[in-house]
């Protein structure tokens, strides 16, 4: 019998050291002095205005009127009328329509695709296509507003001109698909950028093997391409529900209308907490969105480890 | 005097695994010393722990007289080859060697004197302003071995310094580093899962398993005289064949036949359960049965150009022998092997430990 | 069908696969170019319209509207304030997500995932409108209003736990090697981190740093609330001001400040993308 | 990659939820008003409006800035007096002086819409005038020339909390183009809502013509409360709040209602797109500039404003303004039917300052009010652009060039209504827009209703509503 060099149950031993206690020698002392400025500054600029907002979603608080000077604490008072509020739960229905289509998918699979297609392209095409990309990202968003209603206006908007549809309103008939649209022109740029650079990343060796195998371009890219980059994909993925939840750019596009059709948690939380100065209900429902998030990223990391 | 002196080295993890677990090893001023064994046994791990890399759980290591189980890895006089070169992309190869030297202040002028007289010794001197990206592999290495030395380090430490090179160059590189080791006459030890590599390279040989040594020798003593199976069947370019057996009247009961057994070096009782060993180079074979020898029959025959590798089926036991390609049998022929019992290993079944034969 | 006409066929349905992927490839290259594309001729246009409307039409060519930009008391300034406040933000969080991130990337903390990902979390509150009276109490406390040191603080508070975030993802993608290397030669930590760690990492610290250019850039309501002296606002609060009494947009004001507005964050990513690029390097290994 | 344990996550929320007692940092102010009456050495006033030079309401800004400024200064030597310009959306202004307020900040004189008063009072924010100045208050004479109903406008329970700045009036406004295209008198008076839904019926007939446009939906924001609900509303007779409670399923509102139903549902009198834009306002605004819309209901702000002709002032230009757009009251639903028994009535919001309670020169702070108040203020004010002040006497001398104000001010003030100054108003306006909203986009007037006072009793309590 001939026993074979091979290193049964040594992997885990392997797989210990990659996570090599301190590289560069930092030590733990170090280390929390390069973190420590850092939370300092969340700490003091984001922890601590974060539960006093907390706090405040358990008040009745207001910007005005008797409440603001009369602050009385309602304990989960605000939770329950936001449970009871029709406008909320329209709210996040609408969300998570917008994240998931604008977001997860819009942005997602765009931005795959234009990292997947342009990755082997040199020269000006591709600088003008990624160029385009990022100029939408990078543009403000109240440029950005302005650019869109040029482009979907009712009388002579640009899209009316090229499709020859005068008079559609495009943001009264469809106006979540519009903001779905809009939102997705804005932010595909961060999935492409963050794609193109995980694509690169995979060996070319290994896709080389594949074709050779026969292999079509999407077995490729399924069995190849996208196991490589899942950690890429859960990155994109988090960042990109994060963002698109707390996205107020499509209040300037719509203001959250017609009739609430595109009053997505963010728009509903800026009315109620500007509009009507109800900070305290507000916080409550920056709350109840913070934990809907918690509970996305949950999901998605206890899906992304089981790939 | 940069001799190594390493006692009961113990590096656990804080999962409780031991990356190396009670290692001893001693390596001679100017040594050329290998660390061999599977993936995942711990020699790179060992090799970390020498640089400083890895804190030490247990143990001591001293260079030359002075402790330096805690010492900084800069302040070890230790350089290292990574595996990956860990050449900095952003730098030109005249950087890259001279980083070392940017770290102990040295003056620029004499920065760049220095990595232009090393580059030159290791043929790169057309290439300092390159960037690593634009370097073929064998000149990578090449540029991590002249960052290395170009600190003249008390110990240089290789990992895997060969692996990232193709088969060609590999055997170039082999020589190239052998005669680069014995101009500079440093103690050197480098870690391989390459047996080939570490037998051709190394002064001595370190195997190790699971974190542990298994035997010290001269590549010589490790294949001729193995500690115990493990350490017979990684070394070597092909691995031993090792066969179940039991001691009896003198004699080794293997594959049915009952063939002459080595010099024991312990008493062992009849009928006690051995691992019979020998090497495929040192099996012939004949078209007729002879004495002590082995009925097989012939299933696969591997031309290797000079010799060819034979593999043969003897019952359910599997033999292999490596003979001159002129004469090698037939797939399908029956065939007998024999061999020169001085080259037979005997090893305890249970304890693994060779109990007989060897030099 | 003998083999050799089977093997004609198989190429000629090869190819046509390949011209059909080829066409696909291209349509789907210029419909995308086209939809980025559209929406920003109004940007182009608009501005140098004599009297621009909410549509693209070829304009009454004409300066006139910089011309109106220019004077407004505070169009140039609040370029200017954008700048230095960007500049601030992107230096402040930057420096220390580099630092934060690199310890954190590199020593193990226990509940450090838990940690970087609750701060991402809660930063999704307070960069949000509810946040705004604590925001405002606390830097009216520390007596920072009317400064832009306060709205720098704030901003950067807000951004840092996702510019810790994204940039610990590309450290943790640096091979560790180099660092060890450099540790070898007697390299410190904060040498390692300048010589090695921040030059390799350089394209993901570019990245961040224009994701924060562009966050501040475009942030209103924090310099809003914090400054009160028109000469300290930026732009992004100066846009809102070009409407007239019942909240009518100005478009011969706002089409031009747009591009004023937009210009140097472009610019800034050009500059930065070409500079120091937005990837990593095609590493040795990685 | 992260990876977190879920437990981790879930502790950290946990602890994120914990009642931070954080809240004792709130910096109360020190509200000395270490009042330097007589020596007025070094003092620094602030004023602030909503008003940018450059930007929104220029001319106010310019008027500051150029006149009161160098008229204080040099009166009052060793005073320097600062404006902080905004020049933002009233919803964000509000919201940032609200803060400054509430921080025991801000400008010594604060520039307000009237219909904060009530909120703003309720919070503390802001005190009576007499409170904050003292009896030279009362000693000014300005007082006489600013009507009660004027003055009611930044009252609250009684009390002045400012003085007023200025004062509009809604009407309706006409084309008298398409009148006479479509056969209607070019003088025209309207005597119920009939009136305007037959003079609309005959307006359709034209091609290419809005017939009406009275504002509707909550893409308008407050515009539909002010020109469109309200004005009808006070034409039932009824007042959105009285006797302490708010209109909930009344007669009047349905009557609203259906009067919305009439124009945008049954008859397709007016546009119920344009309704749900998001700038449907602005769009309105251009139609009717280009003589697409037929009768419009606005606030003096219309013509003053968006289509004055004077270069650089409008924003939808008519150059033949004067000739072509009419402009009449708005009729009680019956003659008669309105509040107080009016035949004709108006919606008027005000404008007005405040002094801040927290100056450290209350009665430099005041001087300074008196100056901005004069007569000699208001004319200044007036040579940006033209509007209706609180002063008679002022609006007699200024209005006279502008026969439109003078309408307003000689024939619609007298009707006109004001809004309620309570906090909870904006969200009851919210819920009144959306009540429109749903009529104009096809829900029955009773549904929508059921809703709207669904939304009210949230608001305001169930208990704090009528119904009948």
């Amino acid at each position: 019998m001939v026993s074979t060099p091979s290193s049964v149950g040594t992997g885990v031993v392997r797989a210990r050291r990659k996570r090599a206690d301190d590289v560069a020698g930092l030590g733990r002392a170090r280390a929390a002095a390069f973190v420590v400025p850092a939370l300092l500054m969340i700490g003091m600029f984001l922890l601590f205005p974060a539960i006093w907002t907390i706090y405040l979603g358990m008040t009745d608080y207001r910007l005005t009127g008797l409440a603001a000077a009369h602050t009385s604490f309602v304990g989960l008072g605000n939770y329950t009328a936001a449970v009871g509020d029709k406008a909320f739960w329209n709210a996040l229905q609408l969300t998570v329509v917008f994240v998931a289509l604008s977001g997860v998918i819009g942005q997602s699979l765009l931005g795959f695709s234009l990292a997947w297609s342009l990755r082997r392209l040199k020269g000006w095409v591709r600088t003008l296509v990624e160029s385009l990309a990022l100029a939408a990202w990078v543009i403000p968003g109240s440029v950005n507003a302005f650019l869109w209603i040029a482009l979907l206006d009712r009388r002579d908007g640009t899209l009316n001109t090229l499709l020859n549809t005068p008079g559609t309103a495009w943001l009264i008939s469809d106006p979540m698909a519009m903001i779905v649209i809009f939102n997705i022109w804005v932010g595909t740029a961060f999935s492409m950028q963050l794609f193109s650079s995980a694509l690169s990343a995979v060996s070319p060796s290994q896709l080389e093997s594949a074709r050779i195998a026969g292999a079509s371009e999407f077995r490729q890219l399924f069995d190849i391409v996208l196991p490589t980059i899942k950690g890429h994909i859960l990155t994109n993925t988090l960042m990109i529900t994060l963002w698109t939840f707390n996205t107020f750019t499509p209040f300037l596009l719509t203001a959250g209308g017609p009739n609430r059709k595109t009053e997505i948690l963010s728009v509903y939380i800026y009315k109620t907490a500007i509009g009507s100065g109800q900070l305290g209900f507000g916080a409550a429902i920056s709350m109840i969105m913070l934990l809907i998030n918690l509970a996305i990223a949950l999901l998605y990391m206890r899906v992304g480890r089981k790939k | 005097m940069s001799d190594i002196t390493i006692r009961e080295l113990v590096k656990q993890y804080p999962n409780g695994v031991r990356g190396v677990d009670g290692v001893d090893v001693d390596v001679a001023d100017g040594e050329f010393f290998a660390l061999l064994g599977p993936s995942g046994c711990g020699k790179t791990t060992l090799l970390r722990s020498i640089a400083g890399l890895e804190s030490v759980t247990e143990g001591a290591l001293h260079i030359g007289v002075t402790d330096m189980t805690h010492v900084e890895p800069g302040d070890r006089g230790v350089a290292m080859v990574f595996q990956d070169y860990a050449l900095f992309p952003h730098m030109d190869v005249s950087d890259n060697i001279a980083y070392p030297l940017r770290v102990r202040k040295v003056p620029k002028e004499e920065r760049r004197a220095t990595a232009a007289r090393t580059a030159e010794g290791l043929s790169l001197g057309g290439l300092l302003d390159r960037r690593p990206g634009q370097l073929s592999g064998g000149q990578q290495q090449r540029v991590a071995l002249a960052r290395a030395i170009a600190t003249r380090p008390d110990v240089l430490l290789l990992d895997e310094p060969l692996s990232n090179l193709d088969a060609r160059l590999r055997l170039e590189a082999r020589g190239f580093l052998k005669q680069l080791q014995r101009d500079l006459g440093v103690t050197t030890l480098f870690v391989t899962h390459d047996q080939a590599e570490a037998m051709a390279l190394a002064d001595r040989i370190a195997v190790m398993k699971d974190g542990r040594i298994q035997q010290i020798g001269t590549p010589r003593e490790v294949f001729h005289s193995p500690r115990n199976t493990f350490v017979a069947s990684f070394i070597g370019s092909h691995p031993m064949n090792l066969l179940p057996g039991r001691v009896s009247g003198g004699r080794v009961e293997v594959l049915g036949a009952s063939l002459p057994a080595p010099r024991l070096t312990v008493d062992v009782p009849d009928g006690h359960e051995v691992v019979w060993g020998v090497r495929p180079e040192f099996i012939s074979w004949s078209g007729t049965a002879t004495p002590d020898s082995v009925r097989a029959e012939v299933s696969i025959v591997e031309n290797l150009g000079a010799t060819a590798l034979v593999l043969a089926k003897a019952g359910d036991a599997r033999l292999q022998c490596v003979v001159s390609e002129e004469s090698a049998p037939q797939v399908g022929q029956q065939v007998w092997f024999a061999c020169s019992v001085e080259k037979t290993l005997l090893f305890d079944a249970v304890t693994t430990d060779r109990i007989g034969g060897g030099e | 069908m003998t083999i050799a006409t089977r093997a004609t066929a198989h190429r000629t349905s090869r190819t046509a696969t390949r011209f059909v992927g080829r066409l696909g490839f291209v349509v789907f290259i210029t419909v995308v170019s086209v939809f980025f594309a559209v929406p920003m001729i109004w940007l182009v246009v608009a501005p140098f319209d004599g009297n621009p409307t909410m549509s693209v039409k070829w304009p009454e060519w004409t300066l006139n509207n910089f011309h109106r930009i220019l004077d407004n008391p505070y169009a140039f300034g609040s370029i200017v304030n954008s700048l230095m406040i960007s500049g601030g933000v992107v230096a402040l969080t930057v420096i220390l997500a580099t630092l934060a991130a690199y310890a954190l990337s590199r020593v193990r903390i226990p509940g450090r995932d838990a940690l970087l990902y609750g701060l991402l979390l809660l930063s999704s509150i307070v960069t949000g409108t509810a946040a705004m009276v604590p925001t405002f109490q606390l830097i009216n406390a520390l007596g920072l209003i009317n400064t832009q040191l306060g709205v720098v603080l704030v901003m950067s508070g807000g951004i840092l736990p996702t510019v810790v975030f994204i940039l610990k993802d590309f450290m943790d993608s640096v091979p560790k090697s180099y660092e060890e290397s450099a540790r070898l030669y007697g390299a410190g930590p904060f040498q390692i981190l300048r010589d090695v760690v921040v030059p390799v990492a350089r394209p993901g610290i570019a990245f961040v740093a224009v994701w924060s250019v562009v966050q501040a850039w475009s942030n209103f309501l924090v310099p809003f609330i914090l400054l009160r002296d028109p000469t300290l606002q930026p732009a992004g609060v100066l846009m809102y001001t070009f409407y007239t009494e019942a909240g009518q947009a100005d478009l011969r004001l706002i089409s031009a400040f747009s591009l004023v507005y937009t210009l140097p964050v472009v610019v800034i990513y050009f500059l930065v993308n070409r500079k120091f690029g937005f990837r990593f390097y095609g590493g040795i290994k990685s | 990659m992260v990876s977190i344990g879920r437990r981790k996550l879930i502790t950290l929320a946990g602890l994120a939820l914990v009642p931070g007692a954080l809240d004792a940092c709130s910096s109360t102010s020190k509200t000395a008003s270490n009042t330097s009456s007589g020596g007025t050495k070094n003092v620094t006033l602030t004023i602030t409006a909503n008003a940018i030079e450059g930007g929104k309401n220029a001319a106010e800004a310019k008027w500051v800035a150029d006149w009161v400024i160098p008229q204080f200064q040099k009166a009052n030597p060793g005073v320097t007096v600062k404006f902080e310009p905004q020049g933002v959306n009233d919803e964000n202004y509000k919201t940032k002086i609200a803060l400054d307020l509430k921080s025991g900040k801000g400008a010594d004189i604060i520039a307000i819409d009237g219909i904060w008063t009530g909120e703003f009072a309720q919070a503390g924010y802001i005190k009576p005038l007499k409170d904050v100045a003292g009896a030279a208050v009362d000693a000014w004479d300005g007082w006489k020339q600013i009507p009660n109903a004027v003055q009611g406008a930044v009252s609250f329970q009684g009390k002045v909390y400012g003085v007023p700045q200025g004062t509009d009036g809604r009407v309706f406004f006409y084309n008298k183009n398409l009148f006479s295209k479509a056969g209607l008198p070019t003088a025209w008076q309207p005597t119920s809502w009939d009136d305007v839904l037959n003079a609309a019926r005959a307006l359709k007939k034209l091609k290419g013509v809005t017939p009406i446009q009275l504002n509707a939906g909550t893409a308008m924001g407050e515009a539909t409360t002010m020109q469109g609900i309200l004005p009808m509303l006070v034409g039932t007779g009824e007042y959105v709040w009285a006797d302490n409670k708010w209109a909930g399923n009344t007669k009047g509102l349905r009557d609203v209602m259906n009067l919305y139903k009439t124009i945008y549902v049954d008859e397709k009198l007016g546009d119920p797109v344009l309704q749900q834009e998001a700038n449907g306002r602005d769009s309105s605004f251009q139609e009717f500039a280009a003589g697409q819309i037929g009768i419009l209901a606005e606030g003096d702000y219309f013509w003053r404003s968006v289509i004055n002709p004077a270069k650089g002032v409008g924003t939808a230009p008519m150059a033949d303004r004067d000739t072509v757009v009419g402009y009449t009251k708005i009729p009680a639903m019956k003659p008669g039917s309105g509040v107080k028994g009016q035949s004709f009535v108006s919606m008027s919001g005000g404008a007005g300052r405040v002094l801040n309670p927290n100056t450290k020169n209350a009665d430099m702070a005041w001087k300074l009010m008196e100056l901005i108040c004069s007569p000699e203020g208001f004319a200044a004010r007036a040579a940006g652009t033209l509007s209706i002040s609180p002063r008679d006497d002022v609006n007699k001398t200024l209005l006279a060039k502008d026969p439109m104000l003078t309408y307003v001010s000689t024939e619609v003030l007298p009707i006109t209504s004001y809004r309620p100054g309570l906090a909870d108003y904006t969200q009851v306006s919210t819920a009144l827009q959306q009540a429109s909203l749903d009529v104009v986009t096809g829900t029955s007037v009773a549904d929508a209703l059921k809703t709207y006072t669904g939304t009210l009793g949230g608001i305001v309590g169930a208990g704090n509503i009528t119904n009948n």
